[in-house]
């Protein structure tokens, strides 16, 4: 009989139109200034560098290796050696960047640098709301530098592991130079 | 070009070129599914000629490919079917395996199975809600489908870290596990699936409207689909049994029991039906998957990712995309960036045929045949 | 699916005069390739698709390649007077390898669910031999790819039924894809 | 009760008493153009915000909620905003015809309204022949959509006009023929009358409107079938394709020439409701007695709400139609139906003699039958590309 497939279309919106008011499946907009969604803990937009303790200069992991700046698809990250020599979180005398600075208008967020990154110092942020007056958005290594509380903060499993592993590494130094000693004490 | 009836009236009527109205659609159109134009020859509403032109998102994918290494290759073939990102980063990665010949485990297969399906799932779900959006239905159809995919991009936002860009697979697996929770949730997701299915089958499958503009409407020919390499749901809608799933048995799907659904006609409306049966289908393999996928290491800890360097050779890889089989032909001459990155667009050679489609047929047909052609500019003119 | 050797074989067979040799891959995805001579290309791609042992009637992907001119240093026994005696003496030889450009072509079955059989053809030189047959007529899905390869590695097909730049605009003079493309500077692109 | 109801006629009587008595037609007329202005532009620019958030709520979405309380002022807003838009007007465009268009599409949907009974005597004008004046009233809008679509040199546009062109013409005839059983049964071409005619209760309780009738209802679903098409709304908004002729005869028009046609197009919606009200639904009669305490143009309101409600349910869900359908529907189904539902309103008048018991019953069977065959024949005919149920083999 014709009609009967727009019937049953009606019924099926009259449907959502009543369930919008009652069931939460019905209506799922979120209303974004006044609601905030929790951004999901995977969530990665784009990169920082994590600084231990509450120094940004002094504790900033990063060695100035280049493997990110060779890796980056969009080749959006420029690093400058410092030249002098700074010991790092296992005492071995490590370069710092002088200059590390991320355009953020050509980064894509794909996650990489913080990926192949040896010395987990770049990791990836989950801040979005970036706009701004300026048109080119070249983050210097002083507005990049973040603490690592902050990193354990947005992505607690993998600040937990990184912590960990540091911490285990730390560990086996202390046992390998007080093996040293020992020895030339006894 | 088929001379159909109404082009034998526009000669015979004697009908000079100037009294035919050529009009190009696109690349500014509400329904071209991206920059896609179309140089239309009208006879009154009905087509005479159809002219594609393609370039107007044109950014040279595989010369960026070749200047990169294989690894960060991987976030540009997000980009390449914005829509569908897993299943892109899935045909990569397979044809890098092929080419350096790389094994990967167990867990790894069950996750790119799921992940691929579950982007075949939303993919169907938005082409059917595109569809009827040509067709004039002011977007209820879409918000459905786009209510579910919101669904399914959350659990890939939890997964990969981003919802469409989701640079999640790697050479030999994946690149990071699964959130604990993540099965239980997908699960959730899946469960709540089926009855959107059959809401959207309430909404639109005895619609007598949706059944009158897409009857007989752009009717694809068994010989024709095979000849002009048209691959995926518009291939099958002509009848013909070819899946890369069944014919490649690539990854794990031998393991699960899925049917292939084969139209009769291969008009619109065979098109359309047959994505919403393989979206049944795919639940059914996602089901069985997150129930068997089993603990274990996601990716060899001793495969290469930063400079995989695979012997001087060739590979041909290729998976069935929501879209048609999309391949990745990768030549090597043993250095760390491919010497030659081509990728077979399944959107750009489906619309081989679309004039043939649509010769003879008005302009409210020319917008649904190519709206159920299911095209993404970003594959089309990589 | 018949191996490549009965292929070739089969396809000599009935073929008078086609001139085909089978390319090695050293991938482990060992999927060697025909180069088949331009003359009886099309004859060759007929036959393909319409013999009932083969049926290769889908042909899947066709992809440009360049091969520009390659200093290659290659290990040859010359005979050399070292000190008033004759012997064998291997040296590096600069050699250049012939310069061309390639279209390759991965045919399927649908009928049979036969795997990839490739099929290369090579052009004369990189320059003004740059022209190839096209298999446009024999498969339809090659018609947008062939244009493709026309427009990114300038070569000209016979026989194309529409042979006009597909993705860069009419005006565009240069071929992006080949190797030693310079990009122009970025105002004079602008259409 | 009967204050209440009667309180815009007692106040329009009242202020029209202050004026001197010379001028006092003129002023009462006045004052009536400005009350049915003032309402229907309010209801225009409340049906907007309504389409929108009733839309939103089918969507699982909210409609507008931004401006002011639940988005009330969002009409406000609309209008600033097309107001302050660059009234762009193509070069080659032919500027006369370009600018009459929508002035031509709105100011004779006013008077369309100056026929239509509102309430117990509120009705600026009692025409004896209200209804012919009517349709002639809506008529015109074909024209000024043609005007639009011609003088905009848009080939999008030019389509779009040809299109409403071919539509509103060929849904002309079935809403006239749907509406030729009301007038005879009321044996009046005024509105007003054809209110009284359905007034009074059938069988104690079954108020006498003309839907309560197998021709009635028939009529009434013809009638609000090719309402929607004069009205270009939902399935048959072919003119104004969005998905395919961007906008279709809309296309060169922006700033306020483009919230004239919305203008025009919802008083036309809104007349053709007011009149499917009217003849159909009793007008401003109340269903029951005990219900007299709203008043009639309360109960005026009601109706045209629903119905109101009912296009905007109808455009949340349905596809376009093409445009050889549209006019194979007019012609080939609604016409014929229309046709027998005079056949069946003949056949019920004359049949209302018949004393024996249960002669309703067998009447409403009788007309239900005369109606249901030659609509399930002529639907099967419609499609006539094979609807064959289609079935799906499964490959392993």
């Amino acid at each position: 009989m014709l009609g009967r497939g727009i019937i049953r279309g009606l019924i099926e919106t009259g449907r959502n139109f009543c369930g919008s008011y009652h069931d939460k499946e019905r209506l799922t907009t979120v209303q974004y200034p006044e609601e905030k969604l929790a951004p999901q803990e995977n969530a990665r937009t784009i990169p920082f560098l994590v600084y231990d303790g509450n120094d940004p200069v002094a504790g900033l992991r990063c060695t100035a290796c280049t493997i990110c700046e060779q890796e980056c698809p969009p080749q959006c990250i420029s690093i400058v050696k410092d030249t002098v020599k700074k010991p790092d979180y296992l005492g071995k005398m490590q370069l710092h960047p002088k200059v590390f600075d991320i355009d953020i208008t050509v980064c894509m967020s794909c996650g990489i640098c913080a990926e192949v990154c040896p010395f987990d110092s770049i990791k990836m942020d989950q801040v979005f709301e970036l706009a701004q007056g300026k048109r080119s958005m070249i983050l210097h290594k002083n507005n990049l530098a973040k603490s690592n509380t902050y990193f354990g903060e947005i992505h607690p499993t993998e600040a937990a592991a990184v912590n960990e592993a540091r911490a285990e590494e730390v560990r086996k130094a202390e046992a390998k130079k007080a093996a040293q000693a020992a020895p030339v004490s006894a | 070009m088929i001379a159909t009836p109404e082009i034998q009236t526009a000669r015979t009527r004697g009908i000079a070129n100037h009294e035919l109205l050529e009009v190009s659609m696109g690349p500014h159109h509400p329904s071209t599914h991206g920059v896609f134009r179309m140089n239309v020859l009208l006879d009154g509403e009905v087509i005479v000629k159809l002219t594609p032109v393609f370039g107007y998102l044109h950014r040279n994918h595989e010369k960026i490919a070749e200047k990169n290494s294989y690894l960060s290759a991987i976030p540009y073939t997000d980009r390449l079917d914005y829509i569908c990102s897993m299943t892109n980063n899935w045909a990569y990665v397979l044809s890098v395996e092929k080419l350096a010949g790389i094994a990967v485990p167990e867990r790894a297969e069950y996750i790119r199975v799921i992940t691929a399906e579950l982007t075949r799932l939303f993919n169907h779900a938005c082409l059917a809600g595109f569809l009827l959006q040509d067709m004039g239905a002011l977007g209820t159809p879409l918000m459905y489908a786009f209510r579910e995919r919101e669904k399914i991009l959350d659990l890939f936002e939890s997964l990969t870290g981003s919802r469409m860009m989701c640079n999640y697979l790697r050479f030999g697996g994946c690149r990071c596990d699964l959130p604990d929770g993540w099965l239980k949730q997908a699960a959730g997701v899946l469960a709540a699936f089926s009855p959107f299915l059959d809401q959207f089958e309430a909404l639109l499958d005895e619609n007598e409207i949706l059944h009158a503009r897409s009857e007989g409407v752009g009717v694809l020919p068994r010989e024709l689909a095979i000849n002009a390499g048209v691959t995926g749901p518009g291939l099958r809608a002509s009848g013909v049994n070819y899946d890369v799933r069944k014919v490649d048995h690539y990854g794990i799907y031998d393991r699960f029991p899925f049917r292939v659904p084969l139209g009769e006609h291969g008009d619109v409306l065979d098109r359309y039906m047959v994505r919403i049966l393989e979206m049944r289908e795919s639940i059914k393999i996602l089901d069985q998957a997150l129930r068997e996928i089993a603990p274990g290491p996601i990716i060899d800890p001793k495969a290469k990712l930063r400079n995989l360097r695979p012997k001087a050779g060739e590979a041909y890889g290729r998976i069935e995309g929501p879209k048609g089989e999309l391949g990745f032909y990768l030549i090597s001459d043993g250095g760390p960036t491919p010497y030659r990155f081509r990728v077979r667009p399944p959107s750009l050679i489906n619309l081989t045929v679309l004039e043939d489609m649509c010769i003879g047929h008005s302009i409210s047909d020319v917008v649904i045949i190519l709206g159920s052609v299911d095209i993404v500019l970003g594959e089309v003119d990589r | 699916m018949l191996s490549l050797e009965q292929i070739s074989t089969r396809i000599c067979a009935a073929i008078a005069g086609a001139r085909i040799e089978t390319v090695p891959n050293a991938s482990p995805s060992a999927q060697a390739s025909l180069l088949i001579d331009n003359e009886h290309a099309r004859e060759i791609a007929a036959f393909l698709r319409d013999d009932r042992e083969l049926q290769f009637d889908y042909a899947s992907n066709v992809t440009g390649v360049d091969w520009p001119e390659k200093t290659v240093k290659v290990k040859t026994k010359t005979k050399k007077v070292i000190d008033g005696v004759e012997k064998e003496v291997e040296e590096l030889v600069e050699q250049k390898t012939p310069a061309f450009l390639e279209a390759v072509y991965h045919l399927y079955s649908m009928v049979r669910g036969g795997g990839p059989l490739i099929l290369r053809l090579r052009t004369g030189n990189r320059t003004d031999h740059a022209v190839l047959p096209s298999l446009t007529p024999v498969w339809r899905s090659c018609e947008f790819q062939e244009r493709e390869i026309y427009d990114l590695f300038g070569v000209t097909f016979e026989g194309h039924p529409d042979l006009r730049r597909i993705l860069m605009w009419d005006g565009f003079e240069d071929h992006p894809m080949r190797k030693d493309y310079q990009p122009v500077a970025e105002e004079e692109t602008k259409p | 009760m009967n204050a209440l109801d009667q309180i815009f006629v007692t106040i329009q009587h009242w202020l029209a008493g202050l004026a001197p008595a010379a001028v006092q037609p003129l002023v009462s007329m006045l004052l009536i153009i400005g009350g049915l202005m003032g309402v229907f532009g309010g209801c225009f620019a409340l049906t907007t915000i309504i389409e929108r958030k009733t839309l939103g709520r089918m969507q699982n979405r909210f409609g507008p909620n931004r401006v002011g309380p639940f988005g009330l002022l969002q009409p406000m807003a609309d209008g600033l905003k097309m107001l302050t838009k660059e009234d762009i007007v193509p070069f080659s465009a032919d500027h006369i015809l370009h600018f009459l268009a929508p002035v031509a599409l709105t100011v004779p949907v006013w008077l369309a309204f100056s026929v239509l009974p509102f309430g117990r005597n509120m009705y600026a004008i009692d025409l004896d022949c209200g209804i012919l004046f009517f349709f002639a009233i809506g008529s015109t809008s074909e024209l000024a959509i043609f005007l639009a679509g011609w003088s905009s040199q848009n080939k999008y546009s030019l389509v779009g006009a040809m299109r409403a062109i071919a539509q509103m013409i060929s849904y002309e005839v079935p809403l006239v023929l749907a509406s030729v059983p009301v007038l005879i049964a009321a044996s009046s071409l005024s509105l007003p009358a054809i209110v009284h005619a359905q007034s009074g209760f059938a069988l104690g309780w079954v108020p006498r409107w003309n839907v309560f009738t197998p021709w009635g209802i028939a009529g009434f679903a013809l009638f609000m079938i090719a309402a929607s098409a004069e009205s270009n709304r939902c399935p048959f908004d072919l003119p104004e394709g969005e998905s395919e002729l961007i906008a279709g005869y809309l296309t060169e028009y922006s700033g306020f020439k483009y919230a004239l046609f919305f203008l025009g197009e919802y008083l036309g919606l809104f007349a053709v409701t007011g009149l499917g009200v009217t003849l159909f639904l009793g007008g401003w009669q109340a269903p029951a007695t005990w219900l007299e305490w709203i008043p009639s143009w309360g109960w005026f309101a009601l109706k045209f709400g629903a119905l109101i409600f009912l296009f905007i349910w109808v455009r949340a869900t349905l596809p376009r139609l093409r445009l050889n359908q549209l006019l194979n529907f007019a012609w080939k189904f609604l016409v014929p139906l229309a046709v027998v539902n005079l056949v069946v309103a003949v056949a019920w008048w004359q049949s209302s003699v018949w004393q024996f018991p249960g002669a309703l019953e067998v009447r409403w069977l009788l007309g239900t039958v005369l109606l249901a065959v030659p609509y399930v024949w002529l639907g099967r005919a419609w499609n006539d590309v094979e609807s064959a149920p289609r079935h799906y083999r499964y490959a392993e």
